[in-house]
């Protein structure tokens, strides 16, 4: 009589596996000049990753937490959603996603250097700041893709969070929302198995968080999250859905955080390394990269022609960012009121005059 | 003119509002065809449809958050809180994260949102509901906190929070929601923010409150003018942003002053008032600033709330005690 | 391939039919004398909430929220736990389910008159305060449960919660945090159709919110909440399996509120009367007094007599409680802290002091 | 005497109460394996099973809300919030649950319970991090708030705050958390609350502080020192309860008084401290008693924490503006 058995899922979708090929019988949307794109952008974000982090570790860059391991779930959700019209709020770790949808590179960079008004995003660029409250965006989100529709526009909300922000009263009180004024909006849960050193067990004992949809009214949807062209097929699903007024969708793209947490992370203390190592083997963009070899589009002079190539558009908006200007002391006092009580600006003026001498 | 109470006021500012912007619209629990537990959102969606008066689910960090978002999209939400102790499940939709907002979007964003809930006590309701919180948010910079005393500031100043690019949150005196009418005109007005109001002039005592403490420090005034105590009553309005400049001018004419709040006394916005005396005009003050406020302890069982809130007798022994110092 | 569809309800469970006759093939663990406790205590239920609700009327009262129309739910589920060693977290319409756990009538009700000592719980009832603060209960009891399993106890919590306190975060974080925990606990959801005036549509675009279990790695049952055979049926294999190691369980049950959210409420401004009448003719108690009827076991003598009798217990535990001991003005301070700060201590004098003179 | 900074003097008091108390438990984000991302819990998983230190599910309302119930259980429940900004998120649990059970069940019920928190700016944290928000549980009357300046406080004011029957909030600076060791007794000891510390006994003036603003305050008296102005510094280790008499007493013996924090001006706890000095020695105060705090503007980005808190330099400026009053 149990209506909702804690039961196996019934099926993971999946169209290109670890080794390269593709599924039996299975079919993705992404033809190959769209697959070489999305090799790309996954690749300029690992490389990113691993730039960052060396500057990181000789104190030239803040706290960072990179996307590696996760770059199919970033990229493949992101290039499902239309930039000129869509909105992407995001949490913290799919930096690549947001650059994707418009943001350029040197100004979320400038964003971690500390940068003030060169860390704005641009106007127009349809994109949210980062989060750093753990699953706050997501009521924001719902917000957000319910006021776009009471707007008369035509546009889908794209949200990002991780399995550990599941388990955040927001996430319940966000999606419960978006199904009862049917919002067009997609909640792309990237399952990473660790929040820090949380385990993915730890967080749920449910078998599946995409089963949760159900308990909201809508589609719930589990995504090899190691799979671009996967994951891209199921965004663009939830997306169309959303867009023809089918209201919300939550994917739980199950992948694996092939790095640790962030900079000040050390997960040797928690993370069993047999564990990581298996995660290796399904590494997202390895399986690109096979999968084209086989079609004859990619070889080891093709890889380092890009990685040069992609190295080099990071190191350029790294060093835009890093020689944009500096905050000033009275930077403290920007952008909190539209027009500061007078309190505040005393103590405006109290901070300048300090500075000054 | 026509005289309205306060809750009739602010349905007027809602309905006003609503009708001269399309962009404005109510959210929050039961506002629709109830029109609200107290009726402040009575006849909205009759008026203007159930796709701009929203009965939400009960989840209070959605109805703060969804309403940022919202803002973003390009609407005016005003969200209604049932009761201000209940922003506490939405606390962190509220000062963290609405009052950040405009700074961690390094201004490409900002929020323009009226946040409005009824508090206080005085009307025998259950636990929770009688919280005066206020003094919580002022140490959540970002946001504007304001406290109508009356009819004619609760239209005025609605009107002007829903208009403020910036968020509001808006807090209405439950007790004095139907205390009496009084001249509110018809048609859009604005109250300004940071502009404390001398709702009475005297020369010996300045007494400072926001809210339904207004009307009793009105009261104890009364009684104070029988003992030949001239008192001035200040009714500060907003607690941000503060008028500094008003609250020292009155309390420098009388050399004294006495702080009435409903909520507790330590680290409650009467504390903020007396340092800011401290630091601003100690020299002119001819006896030691004193708070009037409830006890260090929650709000008690409503049958024992007369005895927790600050009662008349409580304002006079210490505008009594102020004026022989 | 979705994992989720918002698919209609498996099967509610349901025993006792509300024509009085019971549906085809099902047996209900509840034999004849125990139904006819049942029904003493649901009558009793509806008998207080009448007589309340006048003395409200009159002044005499505090808000008051009534169970009427949810007997079954509140008095099925009440019989399902143990008052010896099962503890109940209540939200505050289930009044009379604390009191079947051994509250004393005349406690709660004193409680409701404002009193202090005399509403205070006694001791070794292991009942939890009245909740008005929505929701907030639910994690308190997830808590207690796993509590009780850590220090050994052979406990099962039942807590309390309805269709509009589903939607908050608390709701959520408390039942992941019980799935991972395990802990021996029973959400019990009365889905009386109704928060204040928002009904259940608003309130979720779920189909059912037993189909929320899922998402938490537990079982979820919907139960016809007007059946207290199926009520109580339901609830003992949540409490046995929860007894057994088994975790946590939520139960919807489906009721209806027949009466005011509380004495300050007017459902005529938002509720459709038919709705009402239609919800009439499913009403809990009738339903076990046609039944029994059918057995020979009930008629109007009895029914006149019973509700005399029941009559003079609620007024005894009025009158009990309108007699205790009226509040000082000290006890504003009283239960506050084990040792209150000085500061406290001088505020109490003061106020002692005050009030003598 | 053993030496330790404050990470392991919180470690080893936890340690040392789990050993004599099987009821003491610790749960909260990373407090298992990792040890908690500041390492205050390294070890204690190892040593005390994963029963006892648990690591939760990422949901702070539920942290609090499961220790209630686990209090009332019959465990003694240590809490771990990985910043204080994130009580936030169990606003509702902390304040109007912990701070009202025992009053809400009339005395039958009451909460063992410690949450603690890390918070304070310096450490060039993420936002959020970083809020000082202690003033805001002042308000929350039922919640003791314990700032511990130093590595002995702290580890007496911990076990203290686990022994305590009542709810109490513990809030860590980070800053300090590696800043030098110092004597701590192995073996349970306690440091009773609402005793404020002389740390620094002076003549001319008295710096109030609590948390990390201790530290800079007793920097800040190195440097009157040469100026010859010999400064107080008091450190009140606990908010609530507030330990008026030496504070009164302290400040009536220098006559003048800077208090220091690191929260927002507005509303801060400072301003009880200068309207509780207002209310008990205003006549025996020569100058003004000043607050120096951080703005009344959101923690900024931690490019620009160092503008944002209260300097040296700020400090000084106060100390000597009030020696010249
Ligand atoms: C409300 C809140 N609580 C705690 C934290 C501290 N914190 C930062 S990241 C993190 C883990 C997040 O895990 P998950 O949601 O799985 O995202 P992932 O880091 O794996 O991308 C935690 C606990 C926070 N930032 N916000
Ligand atoms: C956190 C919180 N928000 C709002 C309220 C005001 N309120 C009291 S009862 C209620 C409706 C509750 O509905 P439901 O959970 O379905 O329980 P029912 O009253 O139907 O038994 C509301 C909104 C509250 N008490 N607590
Ligand atoms: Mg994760
Ligand atoms: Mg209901």
């Amino acid at each position: 009589m149990a209506l909702s058995k804690n039961r196996p899922v019934q099926g993971r979708r999946s169209v290109l596996l670890p080794d390269g090929t593709i599924a039996s019988g299975a079919k993705s949307r992404m033809e190959e000049e769209f697959l070489l794109d999305a090799l790309r952008w996954m690749m300029k974000s690992r490389l990113y990753d691993q730039r960052v982090i060396a500057l990181q570790r000789q104190g030239q860059f803040g706290v960072f937490s990179p996307g590696t391991g996760q770059e199919a779930s970033i990229i493949g959700s992101a290039m499902a959603v239309d930039p000129a019209r869509d909105w992407m709020v995001p949490q913290y770790r799919e930096l690549m996603a947001t650059v994707h949808h418009g943001l350029p590179l040197e100004v979320i960079t400038a964003q971690y250097l500390g940068k003030i008004a060169p860390g704005r995003i641009p106007d127009g660029v349809k994109v949210l700041p980062t989060q750093v409250s753990i699953a706050a965006q997501l009521p924001q989100a719902t917000g957000l893709a319910w006021g776009l529709r009471l707007r008369g526009e035509d546009s889908v909300v794209i949200t990002y969070i991780g399995d550990g922000g599941s388990s955040e009263g927001d996430f319940h009180e966000a999606l419960n929302l978006a199904g009862v004024v049917r919002a067009p909006i997609v909640f792309f849960l990237q399952n990473n198995q660790w929040a820090i050193s949380t385990s993915r067990r730890v967080q749920s004992a449910t078998s599946s968080f995409a089963l949760r949809a159900a308990g909201y009214g809508f589609e719930g949807v589990e995504v090899d999250g190691n799979d671009v062209m996967a994951v891209y097929d199921a965004a663009c699903d939830a997306v169309q859905r959303a867009r023809n007024g089918g209201g919300p969708s939550l994917i739980e793209a199950v992948t694996y955080r092939m790095s640790f947490h962030n900079t000040t992370d050390n997960p040797s203390r928690y993370q069993d390394p047999k564990e990581f190592e298996e995660a290796r083997t399904r590494d997202p963009i390895e399986r690109v990269q096979k999968f084209l070899a086989g079609l004859g589009l990619w070889d080891a002079k093709r890889e380092a022609a890009w990685t040069e190539e992609l190295r080099e558009e990071n190191e350029q908006a790294l060093q835009h960012a890093a020689g944009a200007a500096a905050p000033r002391p009275e930077d403290v006092f920007a952008n909190v009121y539209q027009e500061p009580p007078p309190r505040v600006l005393r103590q405006r003026s109290e901070l300048v005059d300090g500075a000054r001498g | 003119m026509p005289q309205r109470n306060i809750v009739e006021a602010i349905n007027n500012a809602l309905a006003d509002e609503m009708e001269s912007d399309p962009r404005v619209m109510v959210l929050g629990l039961d506002v629709g065809k109830l029109g609200g537990v107290f009726r402040t959102t009575s006849g909205l969606v009759e008026r203007f449809g159930a796709e701009r008066v929203v009965d939400t689910p009960l989840a209070e960090a959605s109805i703060i958050g969804a309403s940022l978002g919202l803002a973003l999209a390009g609407m005016v939400p005003v969200a209604e809180i049932q009761f201000l102790g209940f922003t506490a499940q939405g606390f962190h939709q509220l000062g963290p994260q609405l009052g950040k907002y405009r700074q961690r979007s390094r201004g490409r964003y900002h929020c323009q949102v009226t946040v409005r809930a009824p508090f206080g006590g005085g009307i025998r309701s259950p636990e929770f509901h009688s919280d005066a919180v206020e003094a919580q948010f002022v140490q959540s910079p970002g946001i504007k906190v304001v406290m109508p005393s009356n009819p004619y500031d609760a239209k005025g100043l609605l009107i002007e929070a829903i208009r403020d690019p910036d968020p509001v949150l808006y807090c209405e005196p439950d007790r004095l929601y139907r205390a009496g009418r009084s001249e509110v005109p018809d048609g859009p007005y604005t109250v300004p923010f940071g502009k404390a109001a001398v709702v009475r002039q005297g020369e010996d005592v300045t007494l400072v409150a926001w809210s339904a403490a207004v009307e009793l420090c009105m009261r104890a005034a009364e009684k104070l003018a029988d003992e030949g105590v001239s008192a001035t009553v200040l009714d500060l309005r907003t607690l941000v942003p503060l008028d500094v400049e008003t609250l020292c001018a009155e309390v420098v004419k009388t050399g004294r002053c006495v702080i009435v709040h409903e909520a507790p006394l330590s680290a409650g916005f009467g504390a903020e008032i007396s340092a800011t005396l401290m630091e601003e005009v100690f020299y002119e003050l001819d006896a030691p600033v004193a708070r009037v406020a409830a006890y260090d302890v929650p709000f008690p069982a409503a049958s024992l709330e007369d005895y927790y809130l600050p009662s008349m007798d409580r304002v006079l022994t210490a505008a009594r005690r102020t004026m022989q110092s």
